[in-house]
């Protein structure tokens, strides 16, 4: 294909795309106006049975009650992720090492147990207010990042089994959950009746770890290793 | 300050879907293109909870809420695996060219010939 | 009155965001034009009433995206720079 | 072994599964092998279950839909299920052979492993959802296990098929996703069985839902004109990767139009919606095997066909849907695509041993492979029985099932279509095997197979040529929860 044909086909394929997502756009537009005027999805429902659901945060109660069984696949994605950004690439760990730079250690001493603890009152406080294992999978994320850039990168690299079972723990610990509830109440990820908020805490718990460990390699970006061996 | 407008943001979210596809097939970089399906997941996202606001209760329906949750830790898992295999085809692309000019062309004979497997 | 306008400048300025993100010349500033959209965004969830959701989008959603935007871009015009010494130096 | 275990098994073991084999690679494959057996006898489980007691439901954590999530097995869902523990056992006996032969490093052979059981998880999630919002994370799920596998062991090509395939398939899980959001809009519900009760109206928000679902999942499922992203990823893969893109994954976005357009939104589906559907597949099948007749590497070919076979599968749509009989065309369409799912497998595992043993796929340098594989161009050829349509095998069943609705209906456009698409097949298959049989004075050097990778090429072959013989069973299966009444019943 000659230079200028390439370029009128170009010039037409632009338009092209630009009608299409033209009219995408009026599609959607008219779809979202010819929405029914009142709506109340299912805020009825998700109200009306949060007694039984063991948490006070509906949002929770969905993530982890109604729809636990989207968030069990949903951690399979995350597992995902991590699984195939390992096996793309080695990752830049940094090999970095703190000495003579006391400043940033005595950051670290600070940032580091304030990301942790905001983590843990975020998982907490998810069971009642906004907030939960996704936002405290976050802040934790955050700290392990930290903890990484600073060095510790070494260390986790030392011990790539502990860190690795890190990253499978809130899947095993869900899937767990799922069929263990499913062997005491008959039903897939039905929690025992009363002991829900239990449940859900631990389940939590595990997730957070395994979602803040995966958020920051995610930024690591490659399996831990020397990028030169 | 009064309650939002549920309808204006349904239809953000329906330009910012639009926007981001459009990017999404003209933008030639990869950044570019990881960034418009942010965009275009940010549009759906906006439409779940502009959905979810309009009831009439005090609570907005929780249910779209955390489809929307699920959806952020989606796009963010998916877009880390991209950017790291865009890494991984530069890294290969970067391969190729320094085994052609270093001339050796048995070497980059066999490298084709691994490319087909 | 004040409700509306509010939204209105809030989404028209989101909008323009992840159009000059997408569209814009410079990718530096693209992906910084990104991450702001992102904290814009991030307060629309506010205004929807949609608090669980903000707080994901402030770290998530803006924050590791945009970290990992960011990181990419670095890596990426590192290898460029590697590249040109290379093509400039090596040859010969 | 109760309804519950079954289905938890079904999706936890390999989810398990994948999560140890990451915590401890070394003993992934031995972790595959466990989620065979699991799994296996899970199948069998629910197929028994199905049988004897109709579509079986099962409400996640208790609740019901619309609030939880429903799990719901028919007989369509356990063929998919089972071929999916067909083709995922034949993988995990082939890969470790393949990539051993291949001289991948250890590392890169356990890195196979996780990402390979989190996609069959994503599979079997898929095929029990009937939730439309689980069925995006399911598909999230595949889209990206399946790119991964695309660019394990990948150089430059694979890696850039991987990238292409990895927007296609997130762009089109948006769209999806975005008719999820409006369906939810409009109906508060995203149970299939509930949208089917309350989706009898439609109206713009419906039309437009409906259509950014499908746009996305024909995309997904490479229907012509969408299929430009497929031939490259389903070349360049490694071979048993390959076999699981070209057998399970497209079908997975398959399987859940057909779920929408006849019963989520079975009220749109109009005759004209119907006939598009079969068009496009019917320029696929012509499109497809043209290319798949010119292209110049085996696996190329093997992939060209799949685009045109996918075409088959949408002839179903125009056969089976509105008044009158659609069961004849819904049982040929869907034996069709197990008997494809099987062939194609096989096809793509005998061209992956070809391949290792020539060193390269030309075509035309395939010249004696008999002499060396004798059994992997058997099993090519006995595949390849099975795309052109020849009794008894299974895409001979299809094909004829499809053939008497077509007549039934008097829609003979199809019935040229059907015909035209099994000369085309046969020729682009005797193509490959006029080369494989052509005598030559002095067989070039191969490299040797491993006899594992040609024995699981062989069965999954025979398989699917000897599917006709299970057709009528498998009517019977197909016919639990269909969206026919059984003939004879409520028809005047």
């Amino acid at each position: 294909m000659t230079a200028r044909a390439d370029r009128g086909h170009g010039r037409a394929s632009r338009v092209a795309v630009g009608a299409l997502a033209l009219g995408l756009l009026a599609a959607l537009s008219w779809a979202v106006l010819s929405l029914p005027g009142s709506f109340d999805g299912l805020t009825g429902p998700a109200l009306g049975r949060l007694s039984e659901s063991g948490v006070t945060n509906p949002v929770t109660a969905v993530l982890l009650n109604y729809r636990a069984y989207d968030t069990l696949l949903e951690l399979a994605v995350l597992l995902l992720a991590i699984a195939g950004v390992w096996a793309l690439r080695r990752g830049d760990w940094p090999a970095g090492d703190l000495h003579g730079r006391p400043l940033v250690i005595s950051l670290l001493r600070i940032a580091l147990p304030l990301l942790t603890l905001t983590a843990g009152y975020l998982l907490w406080i998810g069971a009642f207010a906004p907030g939960g294992a996704f936002q405290g999978g976050a802040m934790l994320g955050a700290a392990a990042l930290l903890a990484l850039l600073s060095g510790r990168a070494v260390c986790a690299r030392r011990h790539t089994g502990a860190l690795r079972a890190g990253l499978v723990l809130g899947v095993l610990v869900f899937a767990g959950a799922a069929g263990g509830a499913a062997a005491l109440t008959g039903e897939i990820l039905r929690y025992p009746p009363g002991d829900a908020d239990v449940w859900i805490l631990g389940i939590e718990a595990a997730a957070i770890v395994s979602i803040g460990l995966t958020l920051g390699a995610l930024y690591l970006g490659g399996r831990p290793g020397d990028r030169h061996a | 300050m009064p309650e939002a407008s549920p309808t204006l943001y349904l239809l953000a979210g329906a330009l910012l879907f639009a926007i981001g596809f459009h990017s999404l097939l003209v933008q030639p970089h990869v950044l570019r293109r990881v960034m418009a399906l942010n965009v275009m997941g940010v549009g759906v996202f906006l439409l779940f909870a502009a959905l979810a606001a309009r009831t009439r209760g005090e609570t907005p329906d929780p249910v779209p809420h955390a489809m929307v949750l699920t959806g952020i830790v989606v796009s963010v898992c998916a877009t880390g695996l991209a950017l790291a295999l865009a890494h991984r085809l530069e890294a290969a692309e970067e391969e190729e060219r320094e085994d052609e000019s270093a001339g050796d062309g048995r070497q980059a004979r066999a490298e084709h010939e691994e490319t087909d497997r | 009155m004040i409700g509306p306008l509010v939204d209105l400048l809030l989404l028209l300025l989101i909008v323009l965001l992840a159009w000059r993100a997408l569209n814009g010349r410079d990718l530096l500033r693209g992906v910084i034009e990104f991450i702001a959209m992102g904290l814009l965004v991030a307060v629309a969830w506010v205004r929807l009433r949609a608090l669980d959701i903000a707080l994901a989008e402030a770290a998530v959603g803006s924050g590791l995206t945009g970290a990992l935007l960011l990181s990419a871009l670095h890596r990426m015009r590192r290898r460029e720079v590697r590249r040109r010494d290379r093509t400039d130096g090596g040859e010969g | 072994m109760s309804l519950t275990w079954a289905m938890a098994l079904l999706v936890l073991a390999p989810l398990a599964a994948a999560a140890l084999s990451f915590a401890l690679p070394a003993i992934g494959r031995w972790l595959a092998l466990a989620t065979v057996a699991a799994v296996g006898s899970a199948v069998v489980r629910v197929a028994e279950l199905v049988l004897g007691g109709g579509v079986q439901v099962h409400r996640v954590g208790g609740w019901s839909a619309p609030l939880g999530i429903n799990l719901r097995a028919d007989g369509l869902a356990v063929l998919m299920l089972a071929i999916t523990a067909i083709v995922g056992g034949v993988v995990t006996l082939y890969t470790p052979a393949y990539l051993a032969a291949n001289r991948s490093s250890p590392g890169q052979r356990q890195r196979f492993w996780s990402p390979f059981l989190l996609l069959w998880t994503a599979l079997d999630a898929l095929f029990l959802s009937s939730d439309i919002f689980n069925l995006y994370v399911t598909l999230e799920l595949l889209a990206l296990a399946a790119v991964t596998l695309v660019a394990l062991v990948g150089k430059r090509p694979a890696l850039e098929a991987a990238m292409r395939y990895l927007f296609v398939s997130l762009a089109a899980s948006l769209l999806y996703l975005l008719g999820v959001g409006l369906v939810y809009g409009q109906y508060a519900t995203l149970d299939l069985a509930l949208l089917a009760e309350r989706s009898a109206t439609g109206g713009p928000t419906l039309w437009v839902a409906a259509s950014v679902m499908s746009g996305g999942l024909l995309a997904k499922a490479a229907l012509f004109p969408m299929h430009f992203w497929l031939p490259p990823a389903h070349a360049n893969a490694p071979a048993p990767v390959s076999a699981l893109l070209s057998s399970l994954v497209v079908k997975g976005s398959f399987y859940i139009l057909l779920r929408l357009w006849f019963e989520g939104f079975s009220g749109l589906m109009t005759p004209a919606a119907a006939q598009l559907f079969g068009a496009l597949g019917a320029a696929a099948i012509l499109w497809g095997s043209l290319n798949a007749l010119l292209a110049p590497r085996l696996k190329r070919l093997v992939a060209y066909s799949t685009v045109a076979q996918l075409g088959y599968l949408f002839l179903l749509v125009p056969l089976a849907a509105g008044p009158g009989d659609g069961f004849t065309a819904w049982s040929g369409g869907l034996i069709f695509l197990g008997a494809h799912a099987c062939a194609k497998a096989a096809m793509f595992l005998s061209a992956g041993n070809m391949l290792h043993a020539a060193g390269n796929d030309r075509i035309r340098d395939l010249d004696g492979v008999t002499h060396v594989l004798p059994l992997s161009a058997f099993s090519f050829g006995l595949s390849g029985m099975s795309l052109v349509g020849l009794p008894p095998s299974g895409g001979f069943a299809g094909k004829w099932l499809l053939l008497r609705a077509a007549i039934a209906r008097g829609q003979w456009w199809w019935v040229a279509t059907l015909l035209v698409g099994s000369l085309l097949a046969a020729a682009y298959v005797i193509r490959v095997l006029l080369h494989a049989f052509t005598r030559v004075e002095a067989p070039a050097r191969h490299r040797p197979v491993p006899r594992v990778m040609e024995w699981t090429a062989l069965g999954l072959a025979a398989l699917a040529a000897g599917l006709g013989f299970a057709a009528s069973g498998s009517a019977t299966l197909l016919r639990v929860g269909a969206p026919w009444p059984p003939a004879g019943v409520g028809r005047g």
